[in-house]
């Protein structure tokens, strides 16, 4: 008997913060394995953005910074930059990138900063209760729009990963989904394919994960993963939006 | 009375937040200084959720209280936690419901309530935090029996159905309290 | 008019639109969420506008242009946001627009925790941003005084045409007492004078500008600014003296909830026959030195009790000009001194000046709990607050009004709550 | 026989594993964890195939898989 | 005799502080002449950035901010937000909105505002000198990128229109140009389309404006036109990016 | 090492160099601009990074990460800048890094102007950011000083493990000054000790953060952080004495370029047989209070002169203990105050204290201009810059070498300049 | 008969109507202004056909254009 | 000579600053103390941009003067302003080629040279700043000539082919100035 599937040596034994079916949780346990998987644990510097994943320097098991709310993408610069030899990426959700980080998220993405982002988009503020987004869904309800996101009033939610693909600078960016198991598996390519990208030193790196906030969608774990399905998805359209041209970043290199 | 502080301690979800609401409702609408103060931050996610209550015939000095008069508690961690600190010749509530062990306490009051048990009995599991605050007050009298009866509807007006599950829930708490009291104040 | 109870934040949310603002930027932060909360209920039930901010670098610059058009408007923040408006606060200051800005304090430096502080004093009454210029800064001890200073400030914004502060720690946001609002209603629209930007149609035309390229304007401009800020200092200091009418060998300095810890530690020790003096300073900008200096001139030893690493000490130190010792007492990080620990402190110093009372410092006695079951002689010689030129008795104009009332409303301000 | 193993003081008890499992063979416990959970439990060990759609599920890593197939180095799926 | 051109009543008789041959000049008088054509000079407000043009204010004359660097953006939200009835517009060199401004206007364009900002590239900082923008282009040298902007180091430049095209919510946006008399003419369509839209309070509009610094790119104005019509022209396209559904918008309202 | 002429934002950029320090992280802003101008063409050059920031927010989170992997690093900017940063600072103050920053300050407040100003001393010394922390603040009195300072900061920054601000107004950057490099080539690389994050290959993985929720362990970590502030305060107290060796009934006290503008104008003075003393703190945070005190003990009365409307006072104050009258002078906006302007204001001073030159104050007289022709008095006399505990003759550790000697480089140092 | 009006103290220098003019009939002055810059000067206004390019090149306003056509009333082009 | 200050001023691009530049450096080779403070601000764009160079042989104070001892003007404005505020005694060169009023002090020396003409007798009317600082150090002799041209050397090492016209043009100026000292010094 084989253990096919177990604890990622580069978790922390903790047990998270997260609320019961909160997919910040699958979310981690793929970039750990990811890094495991490419051996690149002993030289990773992850930084943990303000967001419900404040935390996660509790959870990865290697050198982490804990950012400013938004900052982290300017962080990595400064760390990647300083020491490009660190594997860096950066941890943040939603309010955290798209709405007060969305300076340095479209800067680092237009350097080209050599770094990996993971974007955690649950369409809400998680950590301070159930706020408005940037992401939030047409008519979705939170706290700062109790009757719902008026489209009128304060526009569409942002595709942070099409948007960061019409940038002119190489990237690799990609949207997946961790509602069901089927996309977490793809998501993980994504996740790996961005590592990889960042190893060989070719580009920046982006994927976007669509996740579920039971807590403050105020649904249960399998009703917020319907819900993310039939609201979330067909808005937000998962895949890869933008590749980098590897044959042409080796000969440039 | 002058004035006495109420920490009422569980895990979020529980409803301690609310009782102490109601409570400082009462106390407010009898014409008494009031503050409610609930603990956020760290302990909330996933954690224990406690609000201190204080009231007064005079203003409120501190509302943080460090070794409150009276102390209800709905888990183990927070009686734990805070049932060292109560006064002596204070009161400890219990939900024997869900708390396993004692109160190591000999120099204050004890109750033992079965609250969720008891809640159950009166229609919702839900309202065992009614009968805690049903309990402290039927020992306590801080707020006559009535005025708090009326907060309880205030508080339920948009969702009237759950009414008289809440009240029975009280009233049994009050009058396990008043029992433990002696039945007299 | 009845008194409901609410949460401070709430309060504060409902405090500004009862002086007419009825404009809101912000951005989300604990302990203060529940002030953007509200108002995007409440703003569009009185026709106004709840905009949630990018960031709060982002809100600051909009509270520059809401006011700049000449309407009352709000922002609400905590510490590491006040500090992402430091340049925009030196905008609207240097431009000279009224706008009322609330910082509800957690714990810092950094990102530090989310519990109550005190940590930011420097912050709102010295550095807020670069350049001269200074912001009045208000400093409540309870939801009610929020309330009403929510309210001054408004009206002293107008006044001085000049950002107000009004500093509170994590305490006064979340926690719910009884209020009374003085006014009813949504307060009437700002009067534009003669610097809003409403539209140049019929009248000369108005810029609101913070770019003084020649030198000498510019220097004209600070000392016009300075000029203002002495007259600041001259009408609107404002402090609470509490227990100095009878003798005292002590005087605690605290502002804030803090002073209401102190002030039941007082009362604990009072019960012990000690009698020691509070200050509270109100205004922590224009700080009332001359208050009180003459309150420390009459005492032997200060303590001065803060949440945070000492910070108003500083000021303390200013009025007190080397004539006393100062022991302070200070924690950070969330940490609330509790009653106890303050009149533990207050005896340690009593001590230093020979007047320790006979029991040794120690964990509050039974004797001192029994006393507060009955702190009768706490009543009538409470809280007098005074501004400058008024000593004695007058009632001050933005103290609570603390009357039996019933409550008339039953909002709902329980939220769900986080960081 | 493949077979997982949930760790259930880890279990927060979201059903995301239930939902998870083609073979339908797991469900919630009566009895709390120490957290107050109703955490999850397998009904019937020997209908697993070792799919490990549970443990890709798991926010909380609570279960591991055991199967004869290939052992991969770190879990890779 | 008629006089059919002459300077407009909207702009104060004063010199500008502009190089010979900047076209800012060009670009205050197309702004100037839209809102005397409109007539909204009454209730119009105007926002100066930080850049060289700092000073606009001395020009407009009509009721003008001037604005903390890149944040022009939230103040037209403020103002517009609390008297929609005045006409706001921002003005905004490409350091100012483009670098430190980012998320302000991708903000603001997100949460569809219905404001007016004219954008005025000219692909490097001018008034502090010269340094690198967002939107120099690849190789242009700058005092702080002398060898020429390196692309595999810090990307390449933003594209600000069609990147803020890329929002889902409705807006107005296009690009022009001041370098010749007849892009020159075709931008002042843009404007006068951009501040019709929002006298009708239809949507968010936006005019990027290329524009040369003669100064800062060592260039007499002749030879920065052609520098900009040969180097920028091609990596910024000119036209119309985004016209909101005027159809659907008055159906809407 | 042979003297250049260099100006001073460049000779900054060079001396960061010098201490080591390949990798800068910064936006434009005149008057501060030729500093990344510069290292943008050296850092290269020497196997470092010039990274132009989006903005100054992002900056200071570039400069943290940047350190917080275990490299030196540098950013500078100007006032406004500044605020931008106040959040980051805050966070980097509390993760305890070792940055090194540079404030060229403008005029204030807000946009303000882009000449020589001292607005932003309750900034850097008191209210950066939110929360309990201090900046270590260095302020250099010429281009020399700001070298040898700006290499004293890296050092200091590492040895505490704490944010390092050198402060200094536009002419400080803009001027050109013969400086002498104390160190030849790039310094050493910074040892990344055991917090930086280099990757934990090998070793426990490390967490740089300043996030604390538990309020004992945030209160705790404060507590770290105040002991080390007190062991700067104990350790790193620079001043310099000018003039103070004979007797006088003055004592004029200013900071960074003004004080060597008060210096011109005490040498004035002496030729009309008028002593006035000079304090200058070097270390404005910890700021030298007894060797201030120490000072004022032997005068009568104090003039304050600052590029602002009055800031360092408040410290001045704090030294005095109210044991003495201090005058002030200040301008703000840009304007420099001239050294005739300052004799003037000292001569005022003076006559309060009935010690008035004969003459009236006036312009600049024929025979003061005649004395500056010939100023041997100014020679031995000059600057003494002590540190605590070590009283008298003991050349500081940071005072400039001013030996005549050759100029050996031409490096072109003129750039285009703006706002 | 179409004529320009420049306002040499207003202008720069720049020679952006020298080049916008279709007749070619704008040079510059030898002359300096005020300002030290050699202004635009028209060296054949016979030739003008009030095309008013110059006036919509000119980024300083400094020139008018008259001509016996409609008249714009806000200089529209 | 102890000490002096000159005040270098014109419109930005007529080389002040760096006449400024020689001096100071000159200076600063044969053993003094100099400082270099530029204006900035709003001067610059388009307006006039002016130097004040400090020589002494001590640490200068302030590199700030109100009044200095020698102004150096390229044109009226500068003169108009800075031309009052020379120290009794001090010089003020005039560039007479481009300032066409004259200077109002009779307590100071005043020398007018057509500097632009001069300089493109040199060979290019751009030197006109060389002849000024030339006329500057040929009256004052605050630095040698040859420390001087040596300077100039440096300066233009990179675009070699400039050297002889700007030596030239700093010649002519320094026997200027040289000559309305009296030929002497
Ligand atoms: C400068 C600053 N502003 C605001 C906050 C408060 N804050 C903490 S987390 C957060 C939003 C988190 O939302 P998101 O990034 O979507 O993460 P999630 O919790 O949903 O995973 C906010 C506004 C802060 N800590 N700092
Ligand atoms: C917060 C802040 N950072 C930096 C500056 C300095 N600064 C002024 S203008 C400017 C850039 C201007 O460039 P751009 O926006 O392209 O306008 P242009 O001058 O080219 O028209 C900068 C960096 C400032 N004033 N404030
Ligand atoms: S609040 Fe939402 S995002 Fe945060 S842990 Fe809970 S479910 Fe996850
Ligand atoms: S491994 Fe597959 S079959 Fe077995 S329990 Fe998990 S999901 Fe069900
Ligand atoms: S998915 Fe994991 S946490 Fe959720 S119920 Fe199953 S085992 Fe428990
Ligand atoms: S510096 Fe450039 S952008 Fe600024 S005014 Fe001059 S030419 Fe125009
Ligand atoms: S109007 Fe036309 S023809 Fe006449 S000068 Fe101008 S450009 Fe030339
Ligand atoms: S375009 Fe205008 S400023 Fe330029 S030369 Fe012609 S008239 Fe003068
Ligand atoms: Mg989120
Ligand atoms: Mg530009």
């Amino acid at each position: 008997m084989n253990k096919i599937f177990g604890y990622p040596p580069t978790l922390t034994p903790r047990t998270t913060h997260y609320c019961p079916g909160c997919t910040h949780g699958v979310i981690h346990r793929m970039v750990g394995e990811v890094i495991d998987e490419l051996g690149i644990r002993g030289r990773t510097v992850g930084i943990a953005p303000v967001g419900c994943s404040v935390l996660a320097y509790e959870y990865f098991n290697f050198d982490m910074f804990e950012a400013s709310h938004g900052r982290a993408p300017a962080v990595a610069t400064g760390a990647k930059r300083s020491r490009p030899n660190l594997i860096v990426f950066s941890y943040q959700g939603d309010g955290d990138l798209a709405s007060i980080g969305m300076a340095e998220i479209v800067h680092a993405a237009n350097r080209g900063e050599k770094i990996t982002v993971v974007f955690v988009n649950n369409a809400i503020y998680g950590m301070t209760g159930g706020q408005m987004a940037p992401t939030t869904m047409p008519n979705q309800r939170t706290t700062t729009c109790p009757m719902g996101r008026d489209v009128n009033e304060v526009g569409y939610p942002v595709r942070m990963a099409e948007l960061l693909a019409e940038l002119r600078t190489p990237g690799f960016i990609a949207r997946g989904s961790a509602h069901t198991v089927q996309e977490t598996i793809r998501t993980k390519r994504y996740l790996k394919e961005a590592f990889e990208h960042q190893v060989a030193g070719r580009c920046f790196t982006f994927v976007e994960v669509l996740s579920t906030c039971p807590t403050n969608w105020g649904l249960s774990p399998r009703e917020a993963a319907n819900w993310l399905e039939r609201e979330m998805i067909p808005y937000y359209p998962l895949g890869v939006k933008k590749r980098p041209d590897v044959q042409a970043a080796q000969e440039g290199a | 009375m002058a004035g006495t502080e109420v920490l009422m301690a569980g895990f979020g979800g529980q409803g301690m937040l609310l009782s102490g609401k109601l409570l400082a409702y009462a106390a407010m609408n009898e014409g008494m200084e009031v503050s409610w103060l609930p603990s956020y931050g760290p302990e909330m996610r996933g954690g224990t959720a406690n609000v201190t209550v204080c009231i007064s015939d005079k203003p409120v000095g501190s509302p943080y209280i460090s070794r409150p008069m009276a102390l209800l508690v709905m888990n183990q961690p927070s009686l734990e936690k805070f049932g060292p600190r109560v006064k002596p010749g204070g009161l400890i509530v219990v939900n024997s419901s869900l708390v396993p062990i004692e109160a190591d306490r000999d120099d204050c009051t004890v109750i033992y309530i079965a609250a969720n048990d008891l809640a159950k009995e009166a229609g919702t599991a839900r309202a065992a935090n009614l009968v805690m605050l049903g309990a402290y007050l039927g020992w306590s009298g801080v707020v006559d029996k009535k005025t708090a009866v009326k907060m309880i509807e205030k508080e339920f007006a948009k969702k009237a159905k759950f009414i008289p599950a809440n009240k029975a829930a009280f009233e049994i708490g009050f009058a396990e309290g008043f029992k433990a009291k002696g039945g007299k104040r | 008019m009845a008194k409901v109870l609410m949460k401070g934040n709430e309060a504060i949310g409902e405090a500004a639109i009862r002086a007419g603002c009825i404009h809101f930027f912000g951005y989300p932060i604990t302990p203060q969420s529940e002030v953007p909360e509200y108002l995007a209920r409440r703003l569009p039930e009185v026709g106004g506008q709840y905009v949630q901010a990018e960031s709060e670098v982002a809100a600051s610059n909009m509270i520059y242009g809401a006011a700049g058009v000449g309407m009352r408007v709000l922002t609400t923040s905590s510490s590491p946001g006040i500090s992402l408006m430091a340049e925009g606060i030196s905008y609207i200051a240097a431009s000279e627009l009224p706008v009322v800005l609330v910082n509800i304090m957690r714990a810092g430096p950094g990102l530090g925790g989310i519990l109550p502080a005190q940590g930011d004093y420097f912050q709102a009454t010295r550095g807020t941003g670069h350049g001269d210029f200074q912001l009045l800064v208000l400093a409540p001890a309870s939801v009610q005084e929020a309330v009403n200073l929510v309210i001054l400030a408004f009206e002293l914004a107008e006044k001085y045409l000049n950002p107000v502060m009004v500093i509170g720690d994590g305490m006064i946001g979340q926690m719910m007492e009884p209020v009374e609002f003085p006014v009813e209603g949504v307060g009437p629209p700002l009067d534009p004078g003669d610097w809003a930007l409403t539209g140049c149609e019929g009248r000369e035309r108005r810029i609101v500008n913070s770019l003084f390229l020649d030198p000498e304007a510019c220097n004209r401009h600070n000392l016009k600014l300075k000029a203002k800020y002495e007259r600041m200092a001259e009408n609107e200091q404002r402090w609470e003296l509490y227990n100095c009418d009878e003798p005292y060998d002590l005087l605690v300095t605290a502002f804030g909830m803090m002073s209401r810890i102190c002030k039941t530690a007082i009362d604990d020790l009072k019960a012990e026959g000690t009698n020691v003096g509070l200050f509270r300073p109100i205004s922590l900008n224009p700080f009332p030195y001359e208050p009180c200096r003459r309150v420390i001139d009459r005492a032997q030893r200060i303590l001065d009790v803060e949440m945070s690493m000492g910070q108003m000490i500083y000021d303390i130190q200013l009025a007190a000009q080397g004539r006393l010792e100062i022991d302070f007492h200070g924690t950070a990080g969330g940490v609330v001194p509790s009653p106890d620990e303050v009149a533990d402190k207050i005896r340690e110093s009593l001590a230093r000046i020979g007047r320790s009372p006979a029991r040794k410092p120690g964990k509050r006695s039974a004797k001192a709990a029994a006393a507060q079951k009955s702190k009768s002689k706490r009543s009538k010689k409470t809280a007098t607050a005074q501004k400058p030129g008024k000593r004695g008795g007058k009632k001050p104009q933005n103290a609570g009004k603390r009357s039996a009332a019933r409550q008339s409303s039953a909002r709902r301000h329980g939220r769900r709550s986080g960081r | 026989m493949p077979r997982i193993e949930i760790d259930k003081e880890r279990c927060k008890g979201c059903e995301r594993c239930n939902d998870a499992c083609p073979q339908e063979i797991l469900a919630m416990s009566e009895a709390l964890n120490v957290k107050g959970y109703s955490y999850a439990v397998v009904t019937d060990p020997s209908r697993c195939v070792g799919c490990r759609l549970c443990a890709i599920a798991c926010p909380d890593v609570a279960i591991e898989v055991y199967s004869a197939g290939t052992q991969y180095e770190f879990f890779a799926y």
